[in-house]
């Protein structure tokens, strides 16, 4: 069968979709990092699609920039993760509640 | 194959990015100079840093000046784009950036300070800010939010306490998300419109007005979710008072208004067509979103027993107020929420320096937290004129006249009257009363109560310095003497915005 | 000098206020009595320049302030509001003057500084936000009053005082803002100025919108039934300078603004709400006054009683006559005069026995003859016995409602009787009767500094009401620009009827005063 | 002759301003001398005024100044001095004079002695204002100054619990009816457009028949309740708790026939409509016979005195109702000069038996206290009315009134009451100066009152006989302006049968009192007799429970009514509202911040909305 554009963006959806319960569901941090470049990633392969269908330059940008932006963001949280875990050496997110109110 | 492109370079017409490129190269330099010579001394980087924004600064008023004469300007293939809005945005961004830089010398060592990445970290996040708020590309805008949202991130973190870390990563979080969220709607509008200019999309909708309108609202819902996280809009601000209590009062006051004036610019910039396109019920989205994040913003902060998270608490509700003015969407609301902005930065700015200058390095025995309220009981006694100033701007943030914010508030409500919003302009009314009772209690703990502790008053201002007192004093002066200003501000403001079409 | 005399009035207290923060403590007092006095001196000036025969504003001032939206500062005076200038300015002056020695004296006086520039403010300002300002801020300094020098309630009540007031007022600028549209959409440019506002011709339904968002503001201020509940609470907890300041003075702010704004400017919906108005009036008067006469504490008698007389004041505004509305400004002045005489001589006992219980006295007359004289004679204003003040405000506001509604002005007039009951009966558990506690047995009678407060008042009190005509004069002029004003104004049938036609009314006046002279 | 009116009519108010000086020092003669030199001053230009009007029928009209002008309301200080004003300024500083000279010594030895002249000055000029003004508005000036005067001295004796109810029952009871009268002014205004007796009544014959009644009826509210008329009329007993002097002049000569005066004064009114006059004259008629028979029982001597008082003001009211102008400002005249007597003579003996009032108490003090004793039963006749004295010429006039306007049940029960009248005065007469020396059991000296009081007295005592003689010329003069009605009843026959017959009656009445409370067996009253148990006298000595009544059927429910309206309503109601709405934000606040529990993964939830 032929795969169209409607295919690929069932599949950013689906991604879209797994990256989101990532989001709300995963108790550890570094999952939840992943969950989050799901999402970006998930968006890409629309980007790339749309812009194949428009035959337009710029989703692909898009993309690149998402790309870099995702790595970029991988490098400060896990910054911030390590920091973290070496302070209370654990990574739970139940654990930082100690601010509320 | 692609063609080969020839580009004029006039038509490139790169001066649009001079005001960008300043603060880049500043941060660069700071971080050259630590590369030659480390250890040096915050007050170095401080007083360059102020330099450099200077200078963006007077760029700015120099790109203002060719916009006064001869209208919007675009460069760089179209992706920058300076219009009335962009500028006034960015006069905030730097004045309020100027205003902040001095708040790192501080009569206590606050580590991150010591760092000079601090402050290259801090002229990149307001390149970033400036990137997103003069252009219309999706594209450039979302590069601009990452870089200045990833570079507070790291600011937030530099303050090294148990705290500041749990607030970075939550804020961290909540940003990736709304990244994820911003990314997808964007990808959205790009599908039904094969354009990510928003005023390209906003053709393309329009001339096939709006055929396939669910996209166009599943796009809405997205960016809207995405922004809410930047706004603080409920049900999205949870991170907000977390992230404000977690990081030093300084950048905390700093982020209730910077982030924000920015991501209102864009919002204005998207949300703006698509609530005149008669989709009646993303006006109702909106509506409620104002409604209740003025509201349940106001309701919390009546709870809140500590200072700091009060005045969080308080800028989500100011925040609620102004974004009325994009549900509002005329000039006047739209030059409104620019007035209200400025005013209260400085009100703002103001009143979290107040916290700044009486944070001291370690908790005492009888306070649970860095500002609670019964930290600040007698003040009046012991420190009379630093309670003064203080509650001079809680009865501005209180609009109170004559203060500065009371003509914003003004404004605001008089915009939603004449849009035909009367309902909202008395919602507004009643929610700056319920916001009094807050406000008020600082002010009772301050004039009306006797001290927890006996204190010499050396409390209050144990983190001052000559550049606190000077900024919380312009700060001050800004906030009483509003009134003479008004008028120049209100007529430049109303130029700008109408100018650009809003 | 006298171009200007409005400004130096308003903004030199605060500008003393400020140097005042430099003074010596132990000289404060005397550095505040002098300026209150120059203040006053300054206001008496003014009533001389003050040309009686014109109905219009005098002295106006006119400074842009934000006039691309409209907001200019102008301030005048008529007949109205300039009597109340000058009573806030000797109100200030005695305050200050007879103030009992209190914990840092210094902040005490210079709030009262500021609080005399808002009161100057609120009656002198001709454009509605420049009153709405001074109208806000008069809630800062008394809320620091009440809050700082007040008894054990006293944040709670303070809080309540400015949040209450500050609610309305809010839905009051939104009214303001409002007018200000239509003004804009009427002459295609912003302007708060009343007096432009005056010329506005509202639809009625407009109209009567627009009452309610002011009429909100207002009532809270006055305060009218039902919304009179922070009143006991301020009074009861304020010390003896802050009740007397906002009885006499503050309070007056509404009833003001219901002649300046509402009646002017809503002809129509003020005839509408008539009725309503003095229902609510009424209730006012004869409930507030049976809740007077079930308090145990004097002060609260006397904050109570306030209630119930502003009700008449009320009253004689909605007569929406001559008669009526001169009545009620002077009552207002009456009123001004004896319940600040009457908190001051509460005062006055508090100081000695730090008490404001009924119960706890008994047989004062014996142990302070001079006292009760005083007490006794402010008590018979208050009850409006005739050749004292307070009788010729109610005598003309009940007259001038009177041709309004019959048997509403005979409910209205039993004021003079529930008044009589819980004053005299309050009067009775004081004063008469034979001494009973030992700390009563000793008390001093009035020392020379309470008698530079009450002396001056007493005599007021008597000549104002055997001579009313300086003040009558002057306020009746204004009065008849207004009514005329309203007259021509008024769209609907009903108004034409209810608002007479002062042109004629003129006439008979002059024709009657020939006769006189 | 302006002069004249103005010394006549402030000279009381300097006096009363000088005894003020005084008010707290001690007790000076001076401050007790000047006033009532001051008041001689007033009554000797009130009679030249009397002498001139009298003479050239003239009237003097003065406009001192304007007291308020607004709208077209124009209201000056204004006084007239015509026929009828000139009577009450002479019967007003007359009585007032003896009263003060009397007071001198009779206040002797009181600490308030400064005190008391300035009220009773005080109240002298108010009521001159309220006589002499030439609007309805300076009438309300003096209205409520007496009643202010009338407050002070009822409740002179402040630290006496009961004098000081009684003085704010006074004062409350004729608020009530002062708001009728204001009432009655704002109609008078509102459809006259004047408040000048002269322009106002030479309107009203052109007014609305029912508008006309209404004014009517709200001024008589005005007066029913300083003449005390039923059923405002509890005060005036309870007002005897003030000073004997006070009581003589306020509650007897002057202020409580102020309701009366009024009533004269608004002739022309009351002439247009008769309805409304003979309803006064009814209610007259009633008071006069109900207020006797409350004298007939009662034990304290000025009570008895006082109900006399209110039963004559009956008459008045009678008279006045059926037009008869003259003859009720007649019988005020002379009553005035009896009664002020008796109470005087009362006071002597109230001094004699150191403040002691139940006359059973008494007896036989005609023997320690001639002058006394023969000033009361002259004045005693007086009331009585019988010839010649004063009350003989005045009453039976009113009788005669009443029989030729055909109001034959009032002719009836005013007869009646005339005999009442009699015995009550006779009792109160025999109980005290004749029979057993009771007071002895009381080890009571009694003792004749100073010299210069009795002398004080004698004018009163001379007008109380003599003041019939006036009559004609007094006819003559205020018929100027009052309606000149000759009443004669029409057969010579008719006349002396009812004439001898009403004499005969009267003094069959006072034989018997004599009979009955002279002898030797009369007890002091200790509540077992036959008598005393009867219903009859329950119900009479309780004033027909009116008082009681009042107190529980209107004073404690508005008391219990005002603290629920405090502690309920306003607490818990109103104010509960408003604190109510503030919890509701609060709490509201206090229960939603659990949803900010800090923990990032429930963010992130709500976040989403989820």
């Amino acid at each position: 069968m032929e795969i169209g554009l409607n295919h690929y963006l069932v599949l950013s959806v689906i991604l879209f979709a797994i990256g989101l319960i990532g989001v709300m569901r995963r108790k550890n941090l570094l999952m939840l990092f992943f969950a989050t470049e799901i999402l970006l990633n998930s968006v890409n392969i629309a980007f790339a699609a749309i812009s194949h269908y428009y035959n337009d330059l710029a989703g692909q940008m898009f993309a690149f920039f998402v790309i870099a932006i995702a790595a970029s963001e991988v490098a400060v949280g896990l910054g911030l993760l390590i920091v973290w875990h070496k302070k209370h050496n654990n990574i739970n997110l139940d654990e930082m509640s100690t601010m509320r109110g | 194959m692609l063609s080969p492109i020839n580009v004029s370079f006039e038509s490139l017409n790169l001066a649009t990015l001079v005001p960008m490129i300043i603060p880049i190269v500043g941060a660069l330099l700071i971080l050259i100079i630590d590369l030659f010579k480390s250890e040096q001394h915050k007050s170095l980087f401080v007083m360059l840093s102020l330099l450099v924004l200077g200078v963006d600064f007077v760029a700015l008023m120099d790109s203002a000046g060719i916009f006064t004469k001869n209208g919007t300007i675009t460069g760089v293939f179209d992706m920058m784009l300076i219009d009335g809005l962009a500028l006034l945005s960015q006069f905030i961004i730097v004045g309020a950036s100027l205003l902040f830089i001095p708040l790192a010398l501080t009569h206590k060592r606050f580590h991150e300070f010591s760092y000079p990445e601090f402050f290259a970290l801090f002229l990149f996040m307001i390149a970033g800010f400036q990137f997103m708020v003069a252009t219309d590309n999706l594209i450039l805008i979302f590069v601009g939010l990452e870089t200045a949202s990833l570079a507070l991130y790291t600011l937030i973190a530099m303050h090294n306490r148990d705290k500041s870390f749990e607030a970075a990563v939550k804020y961290f979080t909540m940003g990736a998300l709304a990244a994820g969220f911003y990314s997808f709607g964007a990808m959205v509008f790009y599908a039904v419109s094969g354009s990510v200019e928003i005023n390209e999309i906003a053709q393309v909708l329009k001339a096939n007005n709006y055929e396939d309108i669910g996209f166009v609202l599943v796009g809405v819902v997205f960016l809207l979710a995405s922004f809410g996280f930047k706004l603080s809009m409920v049900p999205f601000h949870t991170w907000t008072p977390d992230v404000y209590e977690g990081s030093s009062a300084a950048l905390a006051g700093y982020m209730s208004i910077v982030p924000k004036i920015a991501a209102f610019v864009v919002a204005m910039r998207i949300f703006e067509f698509l609530i005149h396109s008669g989709v009646v019920w993303l006006e109702v989205i909106l509506y409620i979103g104002v409604v209740v994040t003025m509201t349940m913003a106001n309701i919390w902060a009546l709870v809140q027993t500590d200072v700091k998270r009060m005045l969080a608490y308080s800028s989500i509700s100011h925040a609620g107020f102004v974004m009325a003015a994009i549900l509002i969407g005329t000039t006047q609301s739209n030059s409104a929420l620019f007035l209200y902005w400025i005013l209260f930065s400085f009100t703002n700015l103001g009143s979290f320096s107040m916290l700044w200058i009486s944070r001291q390095k370690n908790l005492p025995a009888h306070q649970q937290s860095d500002h609670s309220y019964d930290k600040f009981a007698g003040m009046i006694k012991t420190a009379p004129v630093a309670a003064t100033i203080m509650g001079l701007f809680m009865l501005s943030l209180a609009g109170v006249p004559p203060f500065a914010l009371f003509w914003g508030k003004m404004y605001m409500i008089s915009s939603a009257v004449t849009g035909g919003y009367t309902v909202l302009a008395l919602i507004m009314a009643l929610n700056s009363a319920i916001a009094g009772y807050y406000y008020l209690k600082l002010i009772v703990y301050m004039f009306m109560r006797d001290p927890v502790v006996e204190n010499s008053g050396h409390v209050y201002v144990a983190n001052a310095t000559l550049p606190l007192k000077t900024i919380i004093g312009i700060a001050a002066v800004g906030t009483i003497f509003a009134f003479v200003a008004v008028n120049q501000l209100l007529e430049l403001v109303t130029v700008f915005v109408y100018n650009s079409g809003y | 000098m006298l171009d200007h005399i409005l400004s130096i009035l308003i903004f030199f207290p605060a500008l003393a206020g400020v140097l005042g923060f430099v003074v010596n403590k132990d000289s404060i007092r005397s550095y505040g009595v002098a300026v209150a006095t120059i203040e006053f001196a300054l206001s008496l000036w003014l009533w001389a320049a003050f040309d009686s025969s014109v109905s219009g504003m005098q002295f106006m001032e006119n400074i842009a302030l934000v006039p691309a939206f409209g907001v200019n500062y102008i301030v005048g005076i008529d007949g109205i509001s300039l009597f109340i200038i000058v009573l806030a300015a000797f109100f200030t002056m005695i305050g200050i003057a007879s103030l009992s020695p209190t914990k840092n004296e210094k902040n005490m006086i210079v709030t009262l500084l500021f609080l005399q520039m808002t009161m100057v403010g609120v009656f002198a300002a001709l454009d509605a936000i420049v009153f709405y300002v001074f109208w806000e801020l008069s809630l800062v300094p008394m809320l620091y009053i009440i809050g700082a020098w007040g008894g054990p309630l006293r944040i709670y009540a303070s809080v309540k005082f400015f949040l209450y007031t500050f609610a309305g007022s809010l839905v009051m600028l939104v009214g303001m803002l409002f007018m200000a549209y239509f003004y804009y959409q009427a002459t295609g440019e912003w302007s708060f100025a009343i007096l432009d506002w005056y010329r506005l011709i509202l639809p009625e339904s407009f109209q009567k919108w627009l009452f309610v968002a002011f009429f909100l503001g207002f009532a809270i201020k006055v305060p009218m039934f039902p919304f009179h509940t922070w009143l006991p609470y301020a009074h009861g907890q304020a010390p003896t300078i802050g009740s007397v300041i906002l009885a006499a003075i503050l309070l007056k702010m509404g009833t003001y603004a219901f002649i300046r704004f509402s009646l002017p400017l809503f002809p129509d919906a003020s005839v509408y709400f008539m009725y309503p108005i003095a229902v609510i009036s009424i209730i006012m008067i004869i409930y507030t006054a049976m809740v007077a006469y079930a308090q145990k504490d004097i002060k609260q008698v006397v904050a109570y009683s306030s209630v119930s007389h502003m009700g008449v004041i009320v009253l004689g505004t909605f007569a929406l006559n001559v008669e009526g509305i001169t009545g009620s400004i002077f009552l207002m002045i009456a009123h001004g005069v004896v319940s600040g005489a009457l908190f001051l001589l509460v005062g006055v006992i508090y100081d000695r026995r730090h008490t404001k219980y009924m119960s706890e006295f008994g047989g004062l007359a014996h142990v302070m003859p001079r006292y009760a004289t005083i007490f006794g004679l402010m008590l018979m204003a208050s009850v409006g016995l005739p050749l004292t003040i307070n009788f010729v405000g109610e005598f003309l506001s009940l007259l001038g409602f009177y041709k309004q509604s019959h048997i509403l002005t005979l409910l209205a007039g039993t004021a003079i009787i529930v008044g009589a009951i819980y004053m005299l009966a309050a009067y009775k558990k004081m004063f008469f009767g034979v001494v009973t506690k030992d700390e009563n047995k000793h008390l001093k009678d009035v020392n020379k500094r309470e008698l530079v407060a009450l002396i001056p008042l007493a005599i007021i009190t008597v000549w104002l009401g055997i001579y009313p005509k300086p003040l009558l004069e002057p306020i009746n002029n204004s009065v008849e620009a207004v009514v005329s004003l309203m007259h021509e104004k008024s769209i609907s049938e009903e108004a034409k009827l209810r608002i007479p036609n002062v042109a004629t009314e003129l006439k008979i006046l002059n024709n009657t005063a020939e006769e006189t002279h | 002759m302006e002069l004249f009116l103005y010394t006549a009519l402030f000279s009381p108010l300097v006096g009363s301003l000088f005894a003020a000086l005084f008010g707290a020092s001690k007790k000076t003669k001076i401050a007790g001398i000047v006033p009532s030199a001051l008041l001689g001053l007033s009554l000797i230009s009130s009679f030249i005024l009397l002498i001139l009007v009298f003479s050239t029928g003239l009237s003097v009209h003065v406009e001192m100044m304007t007291w308020m002008a607004t709208g077209d309301l124009y209201i000056p200080f204004g006084f007239v001095v015509d026929q009828v004003s000139v009577v009450m300024m002479m019967v007003v500083t007359l009585v007032s004079t003896v009263v003060h000279v009397y007071a001198i010594g009779y206040m002797d030895h009181d600490k308030g002695f400064n005190r008391f002249f300035s009220y009773l000055s005080a109240f002298v000029f108010s009521m001159m204002i309220l006589v002499m003004s030439d609007n309805f508005a300076g009438l309300f000036i003096g209205w409520e100054g007496v009643g202010l005067c009338s407050w002070l001295l009822i409740g002179f004796w402040y630290h006496k619990e009961s004098a000081s109810w009684a003085a704010n029952e006074a004062f409350i009871m004729n608020r009530i009816a002062d708001l009728g009268m204001l009432i009655g002014i704002f109609l008078v205004y509102w459809n006259t457009g004047t408040l000048q007796y002269k322009e106002a009544f030479a309107v009203m014959p052109s007014l609305d028949k029912d508008i006309l009644t209404w004014i009517g009826i709200f001024l008589f509210v005005g007066a029913m309740g300083k003449s005390a008329q039923f059923p405002l009329h509890t005060w005036l007993a309870d007002a005897m708790e003030g000073p004997t002097p006070v009581s003589a002049l306020i509650h007897a000569a002057t202020m409580v026939t102020a309701g009366v005066y009024l009533v004269v004064r608004a002739n022309p009114l009351y002439d247009l409509i008769p309805a409304i006059g003979v309803f006064i004259a009814s209610l007259g008629a009633f008071v006069a016979l109900f207020a006797a028979s409350m004298a007939l029982v009662n034990r304290d001597m000025k009570r008895v005195i006082a109900y006399s008082t209110l039963s004559q003001l009956g008459y008045m009211f009678a008279a006045a109702g059926l037009g008869a102008y003259w003859v009720a400002l007649f019988h005020l005249m002379a009553h005035a000069f009896f009664k002020a007597l008796l109470f005087l003579g009362a006071g002597n003996v109230m001094h004699a038996m150191h403040d002691e009032l139940d006359p059973f108490k008494m007896g036989g003090l005609g023997k320690v206290m001639k002058g006394t004793f023969v000033m009361m039963t002259i004045a005693s006749v007086a009331l009585a009315g019988i010839f010649p004295l004063a009350g003989f010429f005045s009453k039976d006039l009113i009788l005669e009134v009443a029989f030729v306007e055909h109001h034959f049940i009032i002719y009836t029960v005013l007869l009646l009451t005339a005999g009442l009248t009699a015995f009550y005065s006779f009792r109160l007469v025999a109980l005290i100066f004749h029979g057993e020396d009771r007071y002895k059991h009381f080890g009571i000296h009694p003792h004749e009152a100073y010299k210069f009081m009795l002398v004080a007295m004698s004018p009163l005592l001379v007008l109380a006989i003599i003041a019939g003689a006036f009559k004609m010329g007094y006819f003559g003069m205020v018929t100027h302006i009052l309606p000149a009605t000759e009443y004669h009843v029409h057969s010579a026959a008719t006349y002396w049968i009812m004439t001898i017959g009403t004499q005969l009656f009267v003094i069959g009445a006072i034989a018997y009192a004599y009979k009955k409370y002279t002898s030797k067996d009369i007890k002091v009253p200790d509540g077992t007799s036959k008598m005393e148990n009867s219903f009859a006298y329950k119900l009479l000595i309780n004033q027909y429970y009116i008082p009681y009544f009042y107190e529980n059927y209107l004073v404690k429910p508005y008391r219990e009514l005002s603290e629920i309206f405090w502690t309920k309503i306003d607490q818990k109601v109103v104010d509960a509202t408003v604190d109510g709405i503030a919890n509701v934000f609060y709490q509201t606040g206090d229960r939603t911040r659990v949803m900010q529990s800090g923990n990032l993964s429930t963010m992130l939830l709500s976040g989403l909305g989820v």
